[in-house]
């Protein structure tokens, strides 16, 4: 990888897409990771909220949780977990591709993630049709039917469906950006900008989007299989 | 050592100042200097709102039954001060400004890391303001700065939401700053440049961005659901539905206690270089004020229980919560020590800068031993909710944050504007903003143990003789802080021209000319010697 | 000796009050510790000042020039103001928090007091039945529970002059103690921010000598002890229809069950205490029996918190009762 | 350049593994372990998460401060949740009765 040692002036030849900021193409590199990894710091504890409250609620109302777990399909959540995983592995080929200067396998694995990324969408916007349905919108449409109610508090199991709406959606939120994010890098993939010396951005994106897969590892178990489903 | 840079006449030579002129050159620079200079605007602006907001209130309180407002505008007007002091001005002021002209500077680095996210950090602290400042336009916020609930969520009738977007917008911008500084001074140091090299005012940033960026997420996310919570009439701190509205209070402490020590932390590092330079002395156990930077940005994060001792928070979650906020006093204790050991056979001036370092070290010891009450169990029942609570904190956060703020500005400004301000003017400020303040936040550690609470318009006849003193005493205060904004708009123009180091001072942003030119440093420097060397005997150094 | 002292440092100074009356058996102990802290800060402010102004006159700078010599830092200083301000701070912490236990726990033969707050006014009950709004009697030198909560936001009551204070929150019951011992009138106060009027909810306690108490709570409104209102209420909002003395109604008897365990559907294993009986009021298919079907409705929203603590006092009365004599 | 290049059958490996736990945390979730089953759960979320952390992340070949800040970010989140369970759990047990005392009607006239 020829990269001329930086001479004494400025105008050292560097490849495409350094910043003037830095010496060299390494500091670059490091300090785009560093800086993607302290950004997921904040997204852990971001996040980390959330769960915090859940797990205390969950603690205080065991019953009320588990009620409203047992009215959410776990088929579609196990199905949707599944998906998620596998856009992961398509985003760790595309960065695999970009590390190797394969650029047609970058640009197939990059549409591949999104398509999987769409497919985790499409799933999710089914299940809140069904939630929406079935009334147990809290807020909006609050109006649970029969059978759920005699056999668990009802403030419970709508202090469950808040979290379950507001994790799920801040998720999906995620999700979107991260679709933002890989449209962007598609385009600059398109273009030919990355090569061996210069694909920090498509690792980037990758850490964002593990991230946002290992958020829905631990949504999925927290929310889908407390039920008790036996 | 790299040579002393000739004095070439700054009017002449191409700096980050005049190197391009116009509207555009200043929104979209990605110059950390310009950016600083953006925030130093914005954040002055938004200090006179807090201000003035600060002003009626001492008005309004000089007579018991209120002497200016009805009780509803008085609970908007001391929200409005706190949510705008607090989120847009104290927490961005040090690091924004001073932080963002000086750490590429002393790190030895062309530029931050990330210089358009800190351009995107200009812009979410703007919209973060013009969000509040619709609030306040449009009927004002009456939850307090604390938003607690089931008050804010369900009972409050006023401009909730649009001030906790504010609040959640301007939480970024100090998100990507602490990010921006954590990965510059990780990786751009300049070689040579060990950590224990770099200057305490460096340690205290990095401190501090560690604090934003574990603790400001979490404000983030409480902002959030309180948003959420109002909109949709139900939500988790709801107790109509088994909600708990203190777990609102455990998540909005979580980051609002690391918060206070992000607004002193660096004022401490700001003082350590003052104390350094104006008394030509290496910082006495410059390791252990480093440790301490640290330590204080861990032990933040577990004490903010102190503030819910009398919540119905459980009373061995309380004893946890005590000891661990004695315990992180010790830290701020040793740098008050190793501060005064610094002047110890030292050289002392006695530069303005200097005035506001010697009086921030006595009123934070004030304001932080005065913590010690809070943190004892059987006192702080009877002091939390008085005006003890507000005179203390105010003693750390004008008492230190503001006077280390100005002391800052003081002492960088030939760096910043290539020009000195008025010294004799300058110490004037600095002694009635001393004064002033004393006699403002004194008297209302009296108010307290006598039980006033906080948050009062109306108040019963026999706290009165203490809330005229107080508001004299913000009188001069007021005064004291309109004495510099003048001096140094004028010294901007009619100033002295300043050589790259009037004050003697080490450290790499003085090895380059004032104003610096655009891309700080032709090369970068090799440092070779220990930070605050001033005792070098060969004296190749100048002035 | 040691009273003699603080009393001379506190009494008002050069006219000024410096500090609330301790018109409470546990307001002097606080004082105390008060002091040794404020010793503390004075001591330390001004050891840190008078050595600054020392150093700044004797080390100030002579000659422009002058290079004053590097000195080692000496880590047996640094241990030394590491070590002393920490072993201070453990003093001053296990001082407050024994303190804090002690002043925390209320004699058992306290007299009773309910306090509700609501936005913008304390009601008060006495269980004798003398209800008052912003105003509390109570007797000098008996140990007097105030059990607090919340209609709407969170409050906090909080009286100086005895140094002890609440927050008081809506859904659960906090508590604090006091025993007067001076006669007089004092103020209390609203100490947690909850709205326009929070600087309204001023209110007066008048501690009074047993006899003028006796006559005041004889001589005041002859209304129904709470007790008696609780009944009214169980009969008009039709609970008796269920809850029969002699076991025929639906739901559980409620003679001899105040103060007994209760098994939970979940297994769960609970005292009924007044936390129990209100959640059972106002939320009650959140703790289904086990041989009852969870067919009472929630009462949330047709009782306010005054009539809730009646309800209580009265579920209470009956716990006295022996079990099936029909009251 | 810096970045480690990982092998396409280590991901594919890892791939499947983590579809395995999938499959392993949704069946054990039909069988009734009492409180265990949520350790088990969380015990498995948390070894997928490892698996996608130190490979797909990459932060089994990267520098030790990037481990730091990792561990850092989990750390503050477990400070968060240790001490606010902390007050959750011990508010019971408070030092005076919970519930109030046995109460006395007013001084009896002297």
């Amino acid at each position: 990888m020829a990269e001329l040692s930086a001479s004494s002036t400025h105008a050292a030849v560097h490849p495409p897409g350094f910043r003037h900021q830095f010496e060299d193409m390494e500091q670059q590199h490091e300090a785009g990771n560093l800086g993607m990894w302290v950004f997921l710091v904040t997204e852990i504890l971001f996040f980390g909220g959330l769960f915090a409250s859940y797990a205390i609620y969950r603690s205080l109302y065991l019953p009320g949780f588990e009620a409203g777990s047992r009215l959410l399909d776990v088929k579609l959540g196990a199905t949707n977990t599944a998906v998620l995983i596998g856009s992961s592995l398509t985003m760790a080929l595309a960065v695999h591709a970009a590390q190797t200067g394969k650029r047609k396998a970058l640009i197939f694995f990059l549409l591949l993630t999104m398509v999987l990324g769409a497919v985790f969408l499409g799933i999710k916007f089914d299940e809140y049709a069904t939630k929406w349905h079935h009334g147990l919108v809290p807020g909006l449409k609050w109006a649970p039917d029969e059978e759920m109610h005699n056999n668990a508090p009802l403030g419970s199991v709508e202090l469950f469906f808040c979290f379950y709406f507001f994790m799920t959606a801040l998720h999906a939120t995620h999700m979107i950006i991260g679709f933002g994010i890989m449209t962007v890098m598609t385009v600059k993939s398109w273009r030919g900008e990355f090569s061996p010396e210069y694909y920090a951005p498509i690792e980037v994106s990758g850490l964002y989007w593990h991230f946002v897969d290992i958020v829905w590892i631990f949504l999925f178990p927290l929310l889908y299989l407390i039920g008790g489903r036996y | 050592m790299s040579t002393a840079v000739m004095e070439t006449p700054a009017a002449s030579r191409v700096h980050y100042l005049n190197a391009n002129y116009g509207i555009k050159s200043w929104l979209f620079t990605t110059d950390h200097k310009r950016i600083a200079l953006l925030y130093l605007g914005s954040i002055t602006f938004m200090f006179f709102i807090g201000g003035s907001a600060a002003t009626l209130i001492r008005l309004h309180l000089i007579e018991p039954t209120g002497a200016l407002v009805q009780p509803a505008t008085y609970n908007k007007l001391f929200t409005i001060h706190g949510v705008v002091m607090v989120f847009f001005f104290l927490i961005p002021s040090i690091p924004a400004v001073l932080g963002n002209f000086l750490v590429p500077l002393m790190v030895g680095a062309r530029d931050l890391a990330f210089p358009k996210i800190n351009l995107l950090s200009w812009y979410l602290y703007i919209i973060g303001a013009l969000f509040t400042l619709y609030a306040i336009l449009s009927g004002g916020v009456d939850t307090g700065w604390t938003f607690y609930t089931p008050y804010s969520s369900t009972f409050a009738h006023s401009q909730v939401i649009a001030t906790a977007l504010g609040v959640f917008i301007v939480g970024f911008s100090s998100i990507l700053t602490g990010l921006n500084f954590i990965v510059t001074i990780h990786k751009m140091r300049a070689p040579g440049l060990t950590w224990f090299r770099l200057p305490l005012f460096i340690w205290a940033i990095y401190a501090t961005s560690i604090i934003q960026i574990l603790g400001t997420p979490v404000l983030a996310i409480t902002i959030f659901l309180l948003a959420l919570e109002r909109l949709l009439h139900v939500g988790i701190f709801d107790p109509a539905i088994g909600g708990d509205p203190i777990l609102f209070q455990h998540l909005f402490w979580f980051y609002s206690h690391p918060a206070v020590y992000i607004m002193i932390l660096p004022g401490m590092g700001v003082i350590s270089e003052l104390i350094a330079c104006f008394s030509r002395k290496r910082v006495f156990g410059y390791a252990m004020v480093a440790y301490s930077s640290m330590a204080i940005a861990v032990l933040s994060f577990l004490v903010w229980g102190h503030h819910m001792f009398v919540t119905g928070q459980s009373v061995y979650a309380g004893l946890i919560f005590s000891v661990l906020s004695f315990m992180v006093a010790i830290p701020s204790a040793i740098k008050v020590f190793n501060w005064t050991a610094t002047l110890y056979k030292g050289s002392i001036s006695y530069e303005a800068p200097m005035l506001y370092a010697l009086g921030f070290i006595g009123l934070f010891t004030m304001g932080g031993l005065t913590g010690l009450f809070l943190a004892s169990l059987a006192v702080d029942v009877h002091l939390t909710g008085t005006y003890f609570i507000v005179a203390h904190f105010h003693y750390i956060m004008v008492g230190g944050a503001v006077m280390a703020y100005l002391g800052g500005i003081h002492f960088w400004w030939p760096k910043i504007t290539g020009r000195l301000y008025p010294d004799g003017w300058a110490r004037f400020a600095a002694l009635i903003i001393f004064v002033g303040f004393n006699l403002t936040f004194f008297p209302q550690f009296v108010l307290g143990y006598l039980g006033m609470p906080r948050r009062y318009a109306v108040y019963p006849a026999e706290f009165q003789v203490l809330n005229v003193m107080s508001s004299a005493g913000a009188s001069i205060l007021g005064i004291g802080y309109l004495i510099p904004l003048i001096y140094l708009i004028w010294s901007i123009r009619y100033g002295p021209v300043a050589g790259p180091n009037p004050w003697g001072a080490k450290g790499l942003e003085w090895e380059t000319p004032s104003p610096p030119p655009t891309e700080n440093f032709e090369e970068i420097p090799v440092v070779t010697e220990e930070a605050y060397a001033y005792a070098e005997p060969e004296d190749g150094s100048h002035g | 000796m040691f009273n003699f002292i603080f009393a001379a440092i506190a009494d008002p100074w050069f006219g000024f009050p410096i500090k609330p009356e301790d018109a409470s058996t546990t307001a002097s102990s606080v004082d105390h510790l008060y002091y040794f802290l404020t010793a503390l800060t004075l001591f330390f402010t001004f050891a840190i000042f008078t050595t600054i102004f020392y150093f700044m006159v004797k080390y100030r700078r002579r000659m422009p020039d002058e290079r004053p010599k590097a000195i080692e830092t000496s880590t047996a200083l640094e241990v030394t103001w590491t070590v002393i301000p920490a072993m201070l701070c453990a003093f001053a912490f296990i001082w407050a928090s024994s303190l804090y236990f002690r002043n925390s726990r209320p004699p058992n033969a306290s007299m009773e007091v309910f306090v509700v707050g609501k936005q913008w006014m304390w009601h008060l009950q006495h269980p004798e039945g003398a209800r008052e709004i912003n105003e509390l009697h109570v007797p000098v030198g008996v140990p007097v529970k105030l059990t607090m909560t919340s209609e709407d936001v969170i409050h906090d009551f909080s009286i100086p002059v005895f140094r002890i204070k609440h927050d008081v929150i809506p859904g659960r019951y906090s508590s604090i103690w006091f025993q007067a011992t001076k006669t007089g009138t004092y103020h209390f106060f609203c100490a947690q921010y909850c709205g326009a009027e929070h600087s309204g909810m001023i209110g007066w306690v008048y501690v009074m000598s047993p006899t003028d108490y006796a006559n005041w709570l004889s001589g005041g409104s002859k209304g129904e002890s709470m007790a008696q209102a609780g009944e009214r209420l169980f009969t008009q909002l039709g609970c008796v229809t269920c809850h029969v003395a002699d076991g025929t109604g639906r739901g559980p008897v409620l003679q001899g069950l105040y103060g007994h365990p209760v098994k939970l559907r979940s297994g769960e294993t609970r005292v009924v205490d007044e936390a129990y009986i209100r959640q059972a009021i106002v939320n009650p298919n959140s703790m289904p029996l086990p041989n009852y079907p969870p067919i009472m409705p929630t009462f949330q929203g047709q009782v306010n918190e005054e009539q809730v603590l009646q309800l209580i006092a009265y579920v209470k009365s009956l716990g006295t009762v022996e079990k099936g004599t029909a009251k | 350049m810096s970045g480690h290049v990982v092998s396409v059958r280590l991901y594919v490996t890892i791939f499947l593994l983590l579809l395995v736990l999938t499959g392993l945390t949704t069946g054990v979730a039909f069988i009734d372990l009492g409180d265990y089953n949520t350790v088990v759960a969380l015990a498995i979320a948390v070894v997928k998460m490892l698996l996608v952390v130190l490979f797909f992340m990459h932060v089994r070949y990267s520098s030790g401060l990037t481990k730091i800040v990792v561990l850092a970010g989990f750390f503050w989140l477990a400070i968060m949740l240790t001490f606010t369970m902390s007050d959750y759990f011990t508010r019971g047990w408070t030092p005076t009765p919970s519930g109030w005392g046995p109460s006395i009607s007013a001084p009896p006239n002297p």
